[in-house]
């Protein structure tokens, strides 16, 4: 299998697509001449024409609601917002008509739309840019998020969003564009709603999405060699759907969890699985469910204070050692 | 009053009934057939009395929420809709029963959806503000004010890029011509060269707000000026007036691909929703002038009988079939059944709703 | 004391607030001359001239985003929404720039405004009329969100928001606006972050806010009368800041708790509530604690199942028996 | 090349030192002191210098996240702020070093918010993007596009609800015009009739999209025509054709309280933020032409030469006391120290910093 980044594999998964179905076409600020502000898609332009690969104006209510309205008419746009932080100019397009026209319409019109882009901080670009809406989207019915931590899981689940039916929000993280990996050269996709336990354990499960879950399995090391700590790392990959079950077996299994994520805590998507887990699975908890997120705070530019403001692996152990 | 004031005024409102004679004779209207022209009536009046009939249901208490009446604007939809082809399509904000009718919904199914029926055009789920009929072309019914303008920028992109030779009308409000979205599409169709013609259907009225209280500039369909847009404006009273000037749009959009913003002045007769006073804002006198000046249907209807397309009785005849079936409508939908409970989640995902073609695992709804 | 609605007591907070301090004014949609979609802004021009009570074209993100810009100039804007669901074409303005410019200043700039308006379901409104996010609002460090359930409540939280330096969310319900309660006439004041024991039990903690909070305590009547169970009501008013105290003292004393909110579930306010209390209270849960929101599904507009939809009063007393 | 192309060409670059001797006989700049104009090279200076010792920051790491540089766009900023009094407030978007030097930001504070020090203009809590000082009426460095514009338009609310005879001079690029805020902002201050000057610094591109392919209608000021707001073009390279335009908008907003849209074009010389190429959209030929023909530093430097307000040796003392004063704000930065970690929840509510007058109880924080 080819080793790969995984911007290379965003961009082969949408490469495939457009290839594949001839409705696919990308849209978004700075995606086609200038090759993206993060160079996810590099070299589609040159494929593919200006017909599938669009540059927009700085316009994202505009061009987000163009692309539902595409959709409904039965394209399969992948609209990409530079930084997630983005699409709050957009939010009413995003959440309200992505969401609701399906069912106001009792079912007669879908939505087939991918909106991606990366969502993060750890790069000091100040509290403006450093969103991570993936609990907003998933508050939400109708629409559906992922968020992959590895190249394989971006283009698997990229894919699987492509072809999806149903509005899907892809959340990439701009620190681990340049992160490499194992994805195979084939086409292959990954069920949305798939949780992939990523390293197994007995004593405490690290329960994670995207970034945090390669964090999440670097502390895990630590505190095997350290502290004789024996953790399950479940990287969640989606959050709506959501893996229920493998984060409950988890559990039931080691009767410890550490809910781990890079949004601010109040409502974030660790509020809601600790209320799945401790629903679901009272009975198996040793201990409380503790969560690890964001220093509640807007995002702090200074690089040092950015650090300790997003999860870090010292925190994740400490926070474990409290409860293991 | 002087003169001169009285003479401006005068060539303010032409007389109504001439300026229709030669609007009948402009090229998109001279070969029409009578029937057509009666078609033309019988949309009009289908409009009016299904909304007379929903007020009923609404003072019954059968109808909840808002109901956003189009008594009065009747014109403006049948004219826009009457010149739609196979591959032409519509989309409007939440005063959406007169488009509805006039791209071919039925009363019954329209009826339902106000009383929340499982029979309803969305099956109880849309309700007054969002009819949808996607098989007619007619993709809503948009409640959130401009919202639908992007869409409609993004329908009209679909056509081009799967190179149909069609076009679609976006319409909006005056108040709506305020809300950021509808600059930000009009830039993109005018960028992307997008075969959509934007109709402003100005009413006067933003809710309880007069137009020179929300808006400068006039007309409103200028502001399309700076992105090198064509615009225009029109009079929304007379269904020919509409059809002239709609049909050059159109054609500018499925010829060349060049979106268009067209205002079309009109007046709606009843409160913003069919629950609002509208004594803050304007009086009961008002309302009756525009009436007697420019109702579209007494205009349409005077104008038939002096062109001998039909006679009195015929049209009343029209009117009274428009009645019935509005009638009919209504115990229709009193009949219908509200849709089961289960229903509450159906048709949030395409995906729920096809079983056998699921390719998601996991949990999608939270209860 | 006089017993007057609850639209009657945020007209009187306002009425009060605007006399008090010249830097307050009142803007948004058809406050002015119409007097409020929902009449909550009446007579208040006549008294307080168009200066002070503004009629705004629809024009969220451009009046929202005005009203922080003269906050940061020292005024104290109270900007309506006609309803919540309208925030999210202004979402960038008021959880962007209201939340951040204090901190991205290093605290030189203040934004004392109020966001006020109604959210809520239950009048066949539709998807696109019925949102509720105070989950997301409070989300956002930098924010503050109240939701009043009584007249009482109503003009004491209100008032404390117009003097709040910080920005403050108040989120009402156009289905109390006609509720009638004791209303002091005299100037006074709730502190924001105080919840409010509506009934005291001792069987089950019923934890809710806004509407929500009136349900449970008609839940808690028929739970005494034909169930024999002794419930609590705790009405939160204040989201964020949040009386974490009173909820783990109600919990502390009941050993057990369901969470009632009318939000779409998937990361609502419960979910955080109940992070909260497992954490801090997890040696006294006897069962776990269970949550009642909205089905989750875009608001259905037929009348009789958006009732069903949104909470109720037997959805509530099914939770409770489940776990009492 | 054809002698009429030839002639459109030079028409349309007309002298610029000629140009420049032009305006500086207007109204406006003619009693300028010699000390004020060699204020203005000694501001541009400042600017150019601060932020090429940045970039050197940059490279070795000091400095994270973006770096927009306003390089070769000096001539706007200073040209503005020159005609602001104490009533008069400026903001602008994310490209905001040169507005933050002009309005009086030290060096230091501002090089110290770049390196995310404790001694920063934001406490090292805004960063690049996000400076603010107002003190000297600076609302910001706003990080969203166009996010910026109704803020500025409430600042000027603000200045007329207290009945204050000042403006608001609000910056945004050509890229931003394309967002919808602004024209809300636009209909808003036209209204209401606020004192307020939309400053677009059209350089040409946003990010790496050249202005035909991101906007349609040029120039794109005329899009405040549709408002009926008054609107102009001129170039930004002559800081005396930048006071003469903007000076009359400003008259016009603190006299008559009425808004002006003011294109400015003007030129940027490095990549959008520092670390971006710039070779899909223009050449390293396209920059050069600009500098050479209209770099508004060395413009005005000749001009002041050949007018005899200075002589070079003068001139290049300037020079040397900026680039010190750079230097000099590097070390002041990298020896200052970063906040502490507590830091990160300070400043986030005025009421937790202000312990004492705290009026609400519970918890503000969820860690
Ligand atoms: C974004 C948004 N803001 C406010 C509203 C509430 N609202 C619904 S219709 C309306 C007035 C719209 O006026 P106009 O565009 O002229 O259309 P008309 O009602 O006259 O057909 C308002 C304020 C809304 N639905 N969406
Ligand atoms: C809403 C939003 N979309 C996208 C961006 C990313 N972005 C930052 S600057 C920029 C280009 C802006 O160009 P212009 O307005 O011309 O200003 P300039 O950079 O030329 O000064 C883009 C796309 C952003 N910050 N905000
Ligand atoms: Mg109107
Ligand atoms: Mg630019």
């Amino acid at each position: 299998m080819a080793i790969i980044t995984y911007r290379d594999a965003i961009n082969q998964a949408m490469a495939e697509e457009i290839a594949r179905d001839s409705d696919v076409f990308i849209m978004g600020e700075e995606v086609a001449q200038y090759k993206g502000a993060y160079k996810v898609t590099r070299g589609l332009l040159e494929k593919f024409g200006p017909e599938r690969i669009i540059d927009a104006p700085i316009s994202e209510a505009g061009f987000c609601g163009l692309g539902v309205g595409a959709a409904m008419m039965g394209l399969r746009p992948v609209v990409e917002f530079m930084f997630w932080s983005f699409c709050y100019v957009a939010f009413d397009q995003v959440i309200n008509n992505a969401a609701n026209i399906r069912y106001m319409s009792g079912g007669l019109i879908n939505i087939p739309i991918v909106f991606r882009g990366p969502g993060n901080g750890g790069t000091n670009v100040g509290a403006t840019h450093s969103h991570t809406p993936e609990n907003f989207v998933a508050n939400t019915p109708g629409l559906k998020v992922v968020c992959p931590s590895t190249p394989y899981d971006a283009k698997g689940l990229l894919k699987s969003a492509i072809r999806d039916n149903d509005p899907v929000f892809v959340m990439e993280n701009t620190l681990l564009y340049g992160n490499q990996g194992e994805v195979p050269e084939d086409d292959y996709v990954i069920p949305l709603g798939v949780a992939e336990v990523k390293k197994e354990g007995s004593d405490i499960s690290l329960v994670a999405h995207g970034r945090c879950a390669i964090l999440c399995l670097e502390a895990a090391e630590v505190l095997a060699t350290e502290h004789g700590i024996n953790a399950e790392v479940v990287d969640l990959r989606s959050i709506r759907p959501l893996d229920e079950e493998t984060i409950l077996q988890s559990v039931k299994k080691t009767n410890r969890a550490v809910l781990v994520e890079e949004n601010k805590p109040f409502c974030g998507v660790g509020s809601q699985i600790c209320s799945i887990i401790q629903e679901k699975a009272f009975d198996y908890l040793d201990a409380p469910i503790k969560r690890v997120s964001s220093i509640d705070a807007p995002q702090i530019y200074s690089m040092p204070l950015e650090q300790e403001q997003i999860p870090n692996i010292e925190r994740i152990i400490d926070t474990v050692l409290e409860i293991a | 009053m002087s003169a001169d004031a009285k003479k401006s005024k005068d060539s303010e409102v032409p007389d109504v009934a001439a300026s229709m004679r030669e609007f009948a004779k402009s090229d998109i209207n001279k070969t029409l057939t009578p029937e057509d022209r009666l078609q033309f009536y019988r949309d009009m009046l289908r409009i009016r009395r299904f909304e007379e009939r929903s007020i009923r249901a609404y003072q019954q208490g059968h109808i909840g929420g808002f109901l956003h009446l189009y008594i009065g604007q009747e014109a403006v939809a049948v004219g826009c809709v009457s010149l739609m082809a196979e591959d032409d399509h519509i989309i409007t904000a939440y005063r959406d029963h007169g488009h509805a009718l006039a791209v071919g919904m039925t009363m019954n199914e329209c009826m339902a959806e106000l009383f929340g029926k499982h029979t309803g055009c969305s099956k109880g789920k849309g309700g007054s503000m969002h009819f949808f009929a996607p098989d007619k072309n007619y993709w809503g019914g948009h409640g959130i004010v401009a919202g639908q303008t992007p869409l409609g920028a993004g329908i009209a992109f679909a056509l081009k890029y799967k190179k149909i030779k069609g076009c679609c009308l976006c319409f909006l409000g005056d108040g709506a011509t305020n809300q950021g979205p509808w600059y930000e599409s009009l830039n993109l169709a005018s960028l992307w060269n997008l075969p959509v013609v934007f109709i402003i259907e100005n009413n006067g009225f933003s809710m309880g707000t007069a137009m020179h209280r929300h808006s400068t500039g006039t007309p409103l369909a200028r502001r399309a000026e700076g992105y090198d847009i064509d615009w225009g404006t029109c009079y929304g009273h007379d269904v020919y007036e509409v059809r002239h000037n709609v049909g050059q749009a159109m054609e500018r959009a499925r010829e060349k691909s060049r979106p268009t913003v067209l205002e079309i002045i009109t007046y709606r007769y009843r409160g913003h929703s069919v629950a609002d006073a509208d004594d803050t804002y304007r009086t009961k006198q008002d309302i009756q002038d525009y009436k007697d000046e420019k109702d579209p249907l007494n205009l349409f209807k005077c104008h038939l009988v002096e062109e001998g397309v039909a006679d009195e009785d015929a049209l009343k005849q029209i009117n009274n079939e428009a009645k019935e079936e509005a009638e009919t409508s209504a115990q229709f939908a009193e009949q219908s059944p509200f849709p089961p409970v289960s229903d509450i989640q159906a048709d949030v995902y395409w995906e729920t709703d096809n079983p056998d073609e699921k390719a998601s695992k996991g949990t999608l709804f939270f209860n």
